[in-house]
């Protein structure tokens, strides 16, 4: 194991926002920028976003409650689903309509939730494929060798390069499909970084990574992002969040409720209710709870009722 | 005249004069020739007469002792799905027969025709009846007793028109028999101032025929031709199910059979039907149950005996197995070219052979004539009409 | 280690002021397991769970976590080694025959019948048992209020947090007497994942001797009796729970800094 | 029993016209299926559009060889994509039926009596041969050695079949090692997955369709070179043995298909062989001939089912990735 | 194909063909002394009219004869040759007329000795149906055989849903229900009742073989589900074959299926047979609607099909499912068949066969895996066989119902009833 664990403290940028902070205000330099944008399903409105704008060259969190509807814009914005209404760009273009592949050109690239990975793909070739502008992903030019074999060399070296980042160098040569749950999310998210995003969007990439691992890789993120990236990523991990993000937008129930820093935000007590909890920050090991205590009485009961 | 057919002689002999010559004298033959039949698959319930008539002829051939012995190779035709006709013939040809008998669809023949003609084998259909063959560039090589469909289907709709229907439903079999018999009887139909009202084509292995029954039905005509294969099994009962009278029901040979277990009692009764061939002299069925005798339908029995019966002939006559020498004596010896005696069992034939003198065979499918063509230019077609019971009776 | 070895260490090291002595309930004996032929993922993994307790097993991505307990539960053919259950052996059953025996099991990904509406998902759960279908079913909409509005929704159609509060309901419904639990706080808000530890914790007090693999692992060790740590198969740290959140060798390779700022 | 005879005729199958066929049909399919995970259940309707493109454009416009072979291949491209462009958004199933109804639809309006004129209807076509045996180069007469002697006729349709399947093998070889292949098969293991990494999953399904349909339309064509066009042959089944013969050889292979529909003839010309001599011979006496050709298609359907069954990856396949199988 | 048909008839140089109508009355004597014969009707509105008297000349030869009770006439003539017959209009009847030139026939032997010539006078009345009746029968028509369809798709159904497999033998499972009926029926007659019972159940039992014998242990296995379906071609081929081998190629019928039908609503026929099936056929369905919806085991039916590892987890006997499953699907395959038999009717080797595709085209139309959705495509299916061919023909009239499944998947892309799944 090596000791890439060591804290560091991350360089936040501040000064995103145009006026005060809060749901849907402006930003200096947004990338992306959404307006009115709606899906519902049947009588369900999992996403209602008057307003949001997210700013170029930061890492942005998106958090909120469980189906709060953070997955269905991700699949919104990047042209995976239909919203009902509402339009929105992306460094100034609009992508209404625009076919998620179209999308990923353009240099929005998204990862799933629910991993994705190619399982019968080596963890190489699945890293290859998120490489952009290959020549020889032309039928014509893939029969003759000489026009992709460089490209292909460099896209090789680079993805070892990540993948080693990624503490996945040993699996290489594996079918991704015998990946574990973690190393699947760590594909997931090294496969995006090939392409050399403008906008990564991650959904949720940390769930379920050792913690460890998780750290470090986040000084990768910062890396990434002090080149120039930017970065929009859901996330249930405080700790992380805290960590890097330098900004955050609460959703709930479909809508923005919340956007700030980061530290700020996390102290609103509609977000604490809402989100993170009476119990957050708190050490969950007391049994002298005296809700707890009653809950485990009824529990018992419930256990000898089926005895 | 009751009961008799009326062959007429040929008038006009294809190619008169120039028979090749005979050569008299003993034979030492050992005549292979194979057969390609439906065993399996769709057809293959035409399989078993058509097998019978074969080993029939065989037996008979090698009893009769002429100094020709006849071994047989039979094997699978299938249908044209599974494409298995090609194997066959391949394991015919690596066992050198001088013909090959079959295959009873038209479909299959044209896809192994080439195979065989151009391997110098006889190529020899008891069913086939497109008339696509006639002119086919089969180096003389191919030939068939099935009696054209143009006959059959005239004597069919000369039958319904005398009978006195003014209107006339078909249902069709969307196949080379079924289409060129359906356009031979409504013209000849049509021609006695009759009126096709319902014509109505299915193809082979459809499930169900509601739709075309229901269309025939809606039409009303005076008479329904039913001009199918063994769907007429389903056809039938579910025509005349739906209202239709059984006994304006006309039949051909790919469907006239003895329907006695098959249906109800009195469901096709007065029913008529067309079927090539004079009156099977009364003990040729017999025969052929006596080589299988879980045959249920005769079904171009007759054909397929007669097919290696002339086999055999031209071989005995050309005094060679060869398949080129067969091809070139089989016209002749089905009496296409004009002169020799009328015989009718093998060692007749071949005693007159043997002499050096021509023949002219006329087999249990009547008296088969071959044209230059290889088709046959005569054959009488019998009428049979249905009993209560569902069996058959000829009555002209 | 073997696990006389393994239950003497736990003595040995005993944080825990008294000697446990309450009866083994799983007992995992050296196992080796894996899914292609001649790969092991699992190498001679020893493991115990005392009657009642509670136990967490952390550990990087890969190490075997999640093939350690489908092992136990026969999802993986175990190639070396025994697994029992109250003493008897339970290596390689059928996965329903251990469900009669009352064991549970929430898998980490796949949790889930997706065209089937959260309520059939958690008949499901108690499919052996339908009699106490409607108590437990009181408990678990008590648990997640989300779902019991939702009863109707199809499985298929939920976020992931939704999925997640399912599954781990699901397993709740079953009211086993070891229940295992692969991640169960993954893709969960933190209130639903304090309440889901908290739940967790409130069954295992009840009764239920449980053994959870968390990456949350914080969380995890702060409720949990004794503490597993696997590293490429086997068990590499063993220990009560509070003590393992503070070894600095743990820290350092497994939990990392950023919970404690 | 004359076993000589019966391997002879096997061995025959091995380079015979049809095996070609079927190899380059299932090539086809392997890159529908094998590659990029299309269930294509619709490549008879390919070879149908192969056996008639040629023989229309011979027969009805008199087009020579080559403008012939371009009709069915531009017949086939054309079938791919209006078959493509309603159902490559479905999934793989529901595929897999609209393309055996589209292949059926296909045949039915090749067999109805409607168009007779152009199709010969159920009796089909022939006599389109004349323009390849014309192009011949080989000098009439007999060569060959053993069982393999065959005419100058037979002997150029099995060049030029074998030929054709060798390039294409090697063709699909050297796609499917590129990166081009990567992205096909990424999008058999998720297509959601490769889109969100920017390909055009569409364009490269339709790309996978229409030249596994020109393999198929080839195919159709080199399967007439010896026969006649009879649209019966183009029934759903003849698929279904296509399915079996790139399963048997392994369906992500490029000689599996090659092999498997070698073995597929050689073992039923083995069948044939055999049942119907042991049943000449007296070996079954309770079986009839008619029944020997039945019994050859039950031993075709268990050697199928067994050869799944003990080799489920195919001769080719990789056994490892049947483990990850869904 | 007509060129070709000209070309062979002018290779059949001299054919003989038997005179028919021997002994139906109208052979003058002199009939006797002739090879050739004209022959024929004369009908008024439909009625035969007696006594009309009709003549033939032409060749130098000139013969009369008059119709007899039936209408009907016959004149030998010597030469086979072309001929004038003619009608005397004054030997008709009061206010019977024939339309001008009506009355004179040239007619010309074809190829056999027989040349039949009918004189149809006034109106025929032809009472054809109408139709909007027509359009009424195609639908029950259409909705009997898409019940029969939805019978046997919903096993099919059933065993995609619970093992994601695409039973190519189905179809045999169906033909198999057909032929025990038939053994037991027919061949060893027992009563109809008991027959069908029999049937039924070793359908069931087929099932249960089946599974017992092959799927399970390939399960076991982990075979994929496509090298499944390549098995299931397999034993689909094998199966049939078999069928063939000892029932041979021909088609029979159950007993009583050949009644005619009795029951008369409007312009529709309906036997009771048919009426039974329809019963039955939604009888079952909606029991195996209640089964899958209310039961538990057909939730778990359902659990198994979504996710069988999680199924086991949950404490559910997979296994047992599947094969619960299997005996169901072959239950109801048997009894499809047996319907099927009746509704077709006969009873062939490849009788499921026939009707795979429709199956398959009726399960997918309807979403795949919901029992109901094949319920719904089943009716569909059948309802375009049946009334597409109004206007299509009839030799076509699948591609109707195929096109339809189709268009329909254009525009739902998972079936009519089918769900679609969320991504990420
Ligand atoms: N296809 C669908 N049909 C019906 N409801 C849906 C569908 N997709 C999403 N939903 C509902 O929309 C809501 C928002 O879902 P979404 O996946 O966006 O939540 P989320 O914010 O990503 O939650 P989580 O943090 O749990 O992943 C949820 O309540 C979910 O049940
Ligand atoms: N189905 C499989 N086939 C082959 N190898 C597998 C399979 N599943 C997992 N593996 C391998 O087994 C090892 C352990 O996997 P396991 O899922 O047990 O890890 P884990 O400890 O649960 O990790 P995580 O925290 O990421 O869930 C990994 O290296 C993985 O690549
Ligand atoms: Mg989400
Ligand atoms: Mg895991």
């Amino acid at each position: 194991m090596s000791d890439n664990a060591t804290p560091t403290t991350p360089v936040k940028t501040t000064g995103l926002h145009v006026g005060d902070a809060g749901p849907g205000c402006k930003k200096v330099d947004p990338i992306i920028i959404a307006d009115g944008v709606k899906r519902t399903f049947g009588g369900l409105t999992a996403v209602d976003v008057a307003h949001v704008e997210i700013p170029r060259g930061a890492i942005t969190a998106l958090i909120g409650p469980n189906g709060a509807g953070k997955t269905t814009f991700f699949n919104l914005l990047t042209g995976f689903d239909k919203p009902d209404e509402g339009k929105w760009e992306f460094d100034g273009r609009s992508l209404a309509h625009v076919p998620a592949y179209r999308v990923a050109r353009m240099g929005l690239i998204r990862t799933f939730q629910l991993t994705k990975a190619l399982g019968l793909l080596t963890v190489l070739d699945n890293m290859k494929l998120g490489a952009k502008g290959q020549s020889g992903e032309n039928l014509f030019r893939s029969v003759f060798p000489f026009f992709w074999r460089k490209q292909e060399d460099d896209i090789e070296a680079k993805a070892k390069e990540i993948l080693s980042r990624f503490k996945l160098d040993a699996k290489q040569e594996d079918y991704a499909a015998s990946l574990s749950g973690g190393q699947r999310k760590l594909l997931e998210m090294a496969r995006a970084l090939m392409s050399d995003p403008t906008l990564v969007m991650l959904d949720e990439p940390m769930a379920g990574v050792n913690p460890a691992l998780t750290q470090s890789l986040l000084d990768h993120i910062l890396d990434l992002k002090s080149q120039g990236m930017t970065v929009l990523f859901v996330e249930h991990d405080m700790h992380m969040v805290r960590h890097i993000a330098d900004w955050v937008i609460v959703m709930a129930e479909g809508k923005i409720v919340a956007e700030g820093d980061p530290h700020e935000v996390m102290r609103d007590p509609a977000v604490i209710d809402a989100y993170l909890g009476a119990h957050h920050d708190t050490d969950l090991g007391d049994d002298d709870d005296p809700e707890t205590a009653e809950h485990i009485h009824a529990l018992k009961e419930l256990i000898d009722d089926e005895q | 005249s009751t009961g008799g057919t009326t062959p007429e002689e040929s008038e006009e002999p294809a190619d008169t004069g120039d028979a090749l010559p005979i050569e008299a004298g003993e034979r030492d033959l050992t005549l292979k020739v194979g057969t390609i039949l439906p065993q399996s698959g769709t057809l293959a319930f035409l399989g078993p007469p058509e097998e019978a008539g074969v080993a029939l002829a065989a037996e008979e051939i090698n009893e009769a002792d002429a100094g020709i012995q006849v071994e047989v190779v039979y094997r699978d035709s299938g249908d044209t799905t599974t494409d298995i006709a090609t194997v066959s013939v391949t394991d015919l040809l690596s066992q050198d027969v001088s013909a090959i008998i079959g295959a009873a669809s038209s479909g299959v023949s044209f896809t192994v025709i080439d195979q065989i003609t151009s391997a110098g084998v006889v190529h020899f259909s008891p069913a086939n009846t497109s008339p696509d063959f006639t002119d086919y560039d089969d180096n003389g090589l191919y030939f068939r007793t099935a009696p054209s469909d143009l006959l059959q289907g005239e004597v069919l709709g000369n039958l319904i028109a005398e009978d006195g229907a003014s209107t006339l439903g078909l249902l069709v079999l969307n196949d080379p028999y079924g289409t060129g018999l359906a356009a031979a009887t409504t013209e000849a139909f049509e021609a006695a101032g009759g009126e096709v009202v319902a014509e109505e084509l299915f193809n082979t292995g459809d499930s169900n025929f509601d739709a075309q029954l229901s269309a025939i039905n809606a039409a009303n005509p005076d008479a329904v031709a039913v001009i199918t294969f063994d769907e007429a099994k389903v056809v039938v009962p579910a025509l005349v199910g739906a209202g239709y009278p059984g006994n304006q029901l006309y039949f051909v040979d790919g469907n006239l059979a003895d329907y006695s277990a098959d249906f109800a009692p009195g469901l096709v009764a007065g029913a008529k039907g067309t079927l090539p061939g004079p009156m099977l002299e009364a003990d040729f069925e017999e025969r052929l149950l006596g080589i299988d005798p879980n045959l249920d339908s005769f079904s171009y029995g007759p054909e397929s005996y007669d097919s290696l019966m002339l086999i055999a002939l031209a071989a005995y006559a050309a005094n060679s197995t060869a398949g080129e020498d067969i091809g070139a004596y089989l016209q002749q010896v089905s009496g296409g070219s004009g002169d020799g005696e009328v015989v009718t069992t093998f060692a007749d034939a071949a005693a007159l052979l043997a002499e050096g003198s021509q023949i002219d065979f006329d087999g249990a499918s009547g008296p088969i004539t071959l044209d230059e063509n290889g088709d046959p230019t005569e054959a009488t077609i019998g009428i049979y009409e249905y009993e209560d019971d569902n069996t058959i009776t000829r009555i002209g | 280690m073997t696990n006389s070895e393994s239950a003497a260490s736990a003595e040995a090291t005993g944080g825990t002021a008294t000697v446990d002595t309450r009866d083994l309930v799983v007992e995992v004996r050296d196992v080796t397991a894996g899914y292609l032929p001649g790969v092991n993922i699992l190498n001679g993994c020893s493991l115990t769970a005392r009657d009642g307790e509670l136990i967490g097993i952390i550990g990087p991505n890969g190490a075997g976590k999640s093939t350690l307990l489908k092992a136990i539960f026969g999802l993986v053919k175990v190639r070396e080694g025994g697994i029992y259950l109250q003493g008897d052996e339970i290596t390689n059953q059928k996965a329903n025959k251990l469900v009669s025996k009352g064991v549970g099991f929430v898998p980490q990904t796949n949790n889930v019948f997706p065209s089937l509406t959260i309520q059939e998902n958690l008949e499901m759960g108690i499919f052996q048992k339908p009699k106490d279908l409607k108590h437990r079913l009181e408990f678990v909409v008590d648990i997640f209020p989300e779902l019991g509005k939702r009863l109707t929704q199809r499985a298929g159609s939920l976020s992931g947090g939704e999925r997640q509060m399912v599954a781990m309901s699901r397993a709740l419904m079953m009211g086993p007497h070891v229940l295992l639990l692969d991640e169960p706080s993954a893709g969960l808000s933190p209130v639903r994942q304090d309440e889901a530890f908290l739940r967790v914790k409130e069954i295992n007090r009840a009764g239920v001797t449980t053994i959870m693999v968390e990456q949350n692992a914080r969380r995890c060790l702060q409720i949990c009796d004794r503490g597993y740590v696997l590293d490429q198969g086997r068990d590499a740290y063993e220990g009560p729970g509070r003590e393992l959140l503070n070894d600095p060798k743990v820290i350092g390779l497994y939990l990392g800094t950023l919970g404690q700022d | 029993m004359d076993w000589i005879q019966i391997f002879s005729n096997a061995a025959q199958e091995l380079i015979s016209p049809t095996t070609a066929a079927y190899a380059l049909a299932a090539l086809g399919l392997a890159i529908h299926f094998g590659y990029t995970g299309l269930l294509n259940f619709g490549q008879a309707g390919f070879m149908a559009l192969g056996a008639y493109g040629f023989a229309i454009s011979t027969l009805t416009f008199g087009f020579p060889v080559w403008a012939s072979v371009l009709v069915g291949i531009g017949a086939s491209i054309v079938f791919a994509l209006i078959l493509g462009i309603p159902t490559l958004r479905l999934r793989a199933d529901y595929l897999a039926i609209v393309t055996i109804a589209a292949a059926e639809i296909l045949r039915l309006i090749f067999t109805t009596n409607t168009f007779d004129d152009v199709t010969g209807s159920a009796s089909g076509l022939q006599g389109y041969k004349g323009g390849l045996a014309a192009l011949n180069p080989i000098p009439p007469g007999t060569y060959g050695f053993g069982p393999f002697t065959y005419n100058a006729y037979d002997w150029w349709i099995r060049i030029l079949g074998w030929t054709v399947v060798i390039l294409a093998a090697l063709f699909t070889w050297s796609i499917m090692r590129s990166p081009w292949g990567r992205v096909i098969k990424g999008i058999r293991e998720d297509e959601d997955a490769v889109r969100a990494l920017g390909k055009n999953v569409y364009s490269y399904k339709m790309q996978s369709l229409i030249l596994g349909g020109a393999f198929g339309t080839l195919g159709g064509m080199i399967f007439i070179m010896p026969r006649a066009v009879v649209p019966a042959n183009y029934q759903t089944s003849l698929t279904f043995f296509i399915y079996a013969i790139l399963l048997l050889g392994g369906a992500a292979t490029i000689l599996g298909p090659i092999v498997g529909s070698m073995i597929f003839w050689v073992l039923l010309s083995f069948f044939s062989g055999f049942m119907a001599r042991a049943v000449e011979a007296g070996w079954f006496p309770f079986m009839t001939q008619v029944q020997a050709g039945q019994l050859r298609f039950i031993l075709v359907g268990i050697a199928i089912m067994l050869l799944v069954v003990f080799r489920p990856q195919g001769i080719f396949g990789n056994k490892k990735e049947l483990s990850f199988v869904r | 194909m007509l060129l070709g048909l000209l070309v062979s008839a002018l290779t059949l140089s001299g054919i003989a063909a038997s005179p028919a109508m021997a002994d139906e009355g109208g052979t003058d004597s002199q009939a006797e002394e002739f090879e050739y014969f004209f022959s024929g009707n004369v009908k008024y509105n439909d009625e035969p009219l007696e006594g009309v008297s009709i003549s033939v000349s032409g060749n130098g030869y000139e013969a009369e004869t008059e119709t007899d009770e039936n209408g009907q006439w016959t004149i030998g003539v010597p030469e086979k040759d072309a001929y004038e017959v003619t009608l005397d209009e004054d030997t008709l009847p009061e206010g019977v007329i024939v339309e001008d030139g009506q009355s004179t026939v040239d007619a010309e032997f074809g190829l056999t000795s027989r040349k039949a010539v009918n004189f149809f006078l006034g109106e025929g009345q032809r009472v054809t149906t109408d139709y909007g009746a027509q359009v009424l029968i195609r639908v029950v028509n259409g909705l009997n055989f898409g019940l029969l369809l939805a019978l046997a798709a919903i096993g099919l159904s059933l065993i995609f849903g619970t093992t994601g497999l695409s039973n190519f033998a189905h179809a045999e499972m169906i033909t198999f229900g057909a032929l025990m009926m038939l053994t037991f029926s027919t061949t060893l007659a027992f009563p109809v009742w008991l027959a069908i019972l029999i049937a039924v159940v070793l359908a069931a039992g087929l099932g249960w073989t089946l599974d017992a014998g092959l799927w399970k242990p390939l399960r076991k296995r982990g075979v994929g589900l496509i090298p499944l379906m390549i098995v299931s071609i397999g034993l689909s081929l094998a199966l049939r074959y078999t069928f063939q081998f000892f029932y041979g190629g021909s088609t029979r019928q159950l007993p009583g299926a050949t009644l005619p039908r009795e029951i008369s609503l409007g312009p529709i026929l309906l036997s009771w047979i048919d009426v039974a099936s329809m019963a039955t056929s939604v009888v079952v369905l909606l029991a195996v609607a209640y089964f899958l919806l209310r039961t538990r085991i057909g939730k778990a039916t359902r659990a198994v099909s979504d996710n069988a590892p999680l199924a086991a987890a949950s404490g559910i006997d997979v296994d047992r499912v599947i094969r619960i499953v299997w005996v169901l699907g072959g239950g109801l395959a048997g009894l499809a068949g047996i319907l099927w038999a009746y509704f077709r009717p006969g009873v062939s080797w490849d009788m499921g066969f026939q009707i795979l595709l429709l199956v398959f085209a009726a399960v997918t139309l309807g979403g795949l895996g919901t029992a109901f959705g094949a319920l719904v495509g089943s009716l569909i299916v059948g309802l375009f066989i049946e009334v597409s061919t109004l206007w299509l023909p009839s030799d076509m009239k699948y591609v109707g119902a195929l096109l339809v499944l189709i268009l329909v998947l254009l525009f739902r892309p998972q079936g009519i009833l089918g769900r679609r799944e969320r991504i990420g």
